[in-house]
């Protein structure tokens, strides 16, 4: 019982959801120009389509299905014309009430089995009231006597023995959400894995010490010794890279040599000063 | 026992005052206890033997009519509940229900008046697909739960509301929505579109097309599990 | 019932039966909802104005004088508490319900999905060593149990769930389990999952699976032992 409460604060700590309901006023209330800019208070081309129809001011039941159509193409044109990006299904409703509209404006063909257009239209009109009403009944629940609200549970609840024969409480929501996260972290930690076809310092070193064999005491290519050994042309920069920082590594130990001619030139190894193949204990895999 | 013995048990009034009364005390005691709801079946286990439990609440919810704390039934379970009218006196600055957003407040009440119902069937009432965590949030608050499957192929997963839901939304039962017989009169509620009205829904985002890449490197990132390449921890 | 008395004349208040029956509501409703004891100060600055505060409580008090709740004062302060010779009905049994932990719901969902699962596939599957006592706590809740051994070396026992996990979860059978497309319909799942992503069928209860022997009663006897002391879960 500390003073007021900061709104804001409230409002945080439901980040998710942060829509709240009562941005019925402002989303709703734009005029018709406004609305080409405002898209995103829509939720989706239905949600639209009812604002829309609502402007008709009249009875949902006695919307001109007509004149709405043309409302939502001529409100689609705008939003193109000042290059709106449309979302696909606002683009989709746009060709099936243009089709509508035909349907509406053309006498009925004689061998046609589609719906009629008033069929089609009646149909949208349903659409358009099952959505309004769920509207309404949103609100009329969102409005009712709310525990915690309105009505209060005992403040001092005692201990009554457990209903459920178990001593545990978990619900199926627990259970799934615990399924469902695990399986996903899971499933996550093992792309990672599998991503990493990288070569690393350790593998390259052991590589370089098994081709030791093959150096003569002539400058060679490092290209030419890693080419041989990679078939898959997606490996060879993770080869290399992992290659070149393995030589750096035998360099300094004085196994091997190491020349570049210039900034992007191939780079040449030959045998270091020290004799390979016995290690010395002064190796250590990096 | 004979059955016109059955009758008489059934009409209660055969029972003693004395043990109707000490049965009325005992089921009060238990749900006046208790900040959830407790079942009626509950009661009636601890009832003294022959108590018919449904007289007994009947008694009490007659006795707390019009008090302060008011005796209510949500669905087969009982509980005490402070009179809504008195809400000025126990609200506190500190009150505050949990808001829901527009949308999870339309999916709650399509669900509340058309359940059983499949997600797909949500979906075509609202014109939308239901963004990630609309459901999730539901659930979680408690007030909706999966109920089964739909026996029709595929077999989808049906949801509908909880006891929970009754109880804050101060239903007694889901006949006691807002408006449910006018909406089912005017055939809103029949889940069935008259004609043949169909308009295609994109392929939202959550769909995973069965060609889809796997997930890569740059998705981890988006999802967070990834720092992008260098940048600290924000 | 209240006639104005002399008693309340020394108040110098004049007290109406309606406005008397408001106050008692407003006194008893604040204190049932209350999480503490409510002073009677606290209580008579919500009362309407000009009704004392002392007369309600005695009022009230009377009221509940041997109902299942009693209204007890506590120095100046009041609460509701259920009646002492009632104790038996509230606390018969002791053990507090508790939360299951994220481990044990884990594994209780692999066990859900994957079953017949042995342990190693658990452990496979969640990434960590499961401790003994996780398994444990799930069989004594009695939602898992042995259904068979495997028919490969070392012959591990198969763990599933029972009708008694399917009546608490609220579900009619075990494909009542929502799958992977529900899973994501439904926000528990992210959409940005590998293609290959499965989420299991379940086996059904009494299924055998081909690889699986049923469990005996010479295995049931052997089980101690194949349970060796788990490490402590993550």
């Amino acid at each position: 019982m500390t003073g007021g409460k900061s709104p804001k604060k409230g409002r945080g700590a439901d980040a998710p959801m942060d829509d709240l309901w009562q941005d019925d006023a402002e989303g709703r209330g734009l005029s018709e120009e406004s609305l080409v800019v405002d898209l995103a208070g829509f939720e989706g081309p239905l949600d639209l389509l009812l604002h829309l129809a609502r402007t008709q001011k009249v009875d949902l039941t006695r919307i001109s299905v007509l004149a709405l159509t043309e409302q939502y193409l001529a409100f689609i044109d705008r939003a193109r014309k000042i290059r709106i990006e449309l979302a696909a299904d606002y683009l989709v409703m746009a060709a099936w009430l243009a089709y509508l509209k035909s349907r509406l404006l053309i006498p009925k063909q004689a061998k046609d089995d589609g719906p009629t257009g008033e069929e089609m239209a009646a149909s949208l009109a349903f659409r358009l009231k099952r959505l309004e009403a769920m509207r309404d009944a949103a609100g009329k629940l969102v409005n009712r006597n709310r525990l915690g609200r309105d009505i209060f549970v005992r403040g001092m609840p005692e201990h009554i023995p457990t209903e459920r024969r178990s001593a545990f409480e978990a619900s199926l929501y627990d259970l799934l959400s615990a399924y469902a996260s695990m399986r996903q972290r899971h499933a996550v930690t093992q792309v990672t894995i599998e991503r990493r076809s990288v070569w690393s310092l350790a593998d390259a070193r052991e590589i370089l010490q098994l081709l030791f064999g093959e150096f003569d005491g002539d400058w060679t290519a490092l290209d030419h010794f890693m080419l041989r050994y990679l078939t898959d042309p997606a490996e060879r920069t993770t080869a290399i890279a992992s290659a070149f920082a393995a030589t750096l590594e035998l360099v300094r130990e004085g196994r091997l040599e190491l020349r570049q001619d210039g900034a992007f030139q191939p780079i040449y190894l030959r045998k270091g000063p020290k004799p390979q193949g016995e290690d010395d204990g002064g190796t250590e895999r990096g | 026992m004979a059955e016109h013995e059955d009758d008489e048990a059934e009409s209660g009034t055969i029972v003693d005052p004395r043990r109707l009364h000490e049965a009325a005390r005992i089921a009060e005691a238990l749900i006046f206890a208790s900040a959830g709801l407790v079942s009626q079946s509950y009661i009636a286990e601890r009832l003294p033997r022959g108590v018919d439990v449904l007289h007994v609440m009947r008694e009490l919810k007659g006795l707390y009519a019009g008090r302060g704390v008011n005796l209510i039934q949500i669905d087969d379970s009982w509980a005490f509940r402070t009179a809504p009218d008195l809400s000025f006196v126990i609200r506190t600055d500190e009150t505050e229900v949990r808001k829901l957003s527009r949308a999870a407040l339309e999916v709650l009440s399509i669900i509340a008046y058309h359940q059983p119902v499949t997600r797909a069937e949500i979906e075509d009432i609202r014109g939308v697909q239901t963004s990630k965590g609309t459901l999730d949030v539901l659930m979680e608050a408690g007030w909706v739960r999966f109920r089964g499957r739909r026996r029709s192929p595929g077999r989808p997963v049906t949801f509908g509301t909880t006891r929970d839901f009754l109880d804050h939304f101060g239903l007694e039962e889901l006949r006691d929505l807002p408006g449910l017989d006018e909406l089912k009169g005017a055939g809103l509620l029949s889940g069935r579109i008259p004609s043949n009205f169909q308009v295609p829904l994109p392929l939202g985002e959550d769909e995973i097309a069965d060609d889809e890449d796997p997930i890569t490197a740059l998705d981890l990132e988006e999802l967070g599990l990834l720092t992008p390449g260098g940048k600290a921890d924000e």
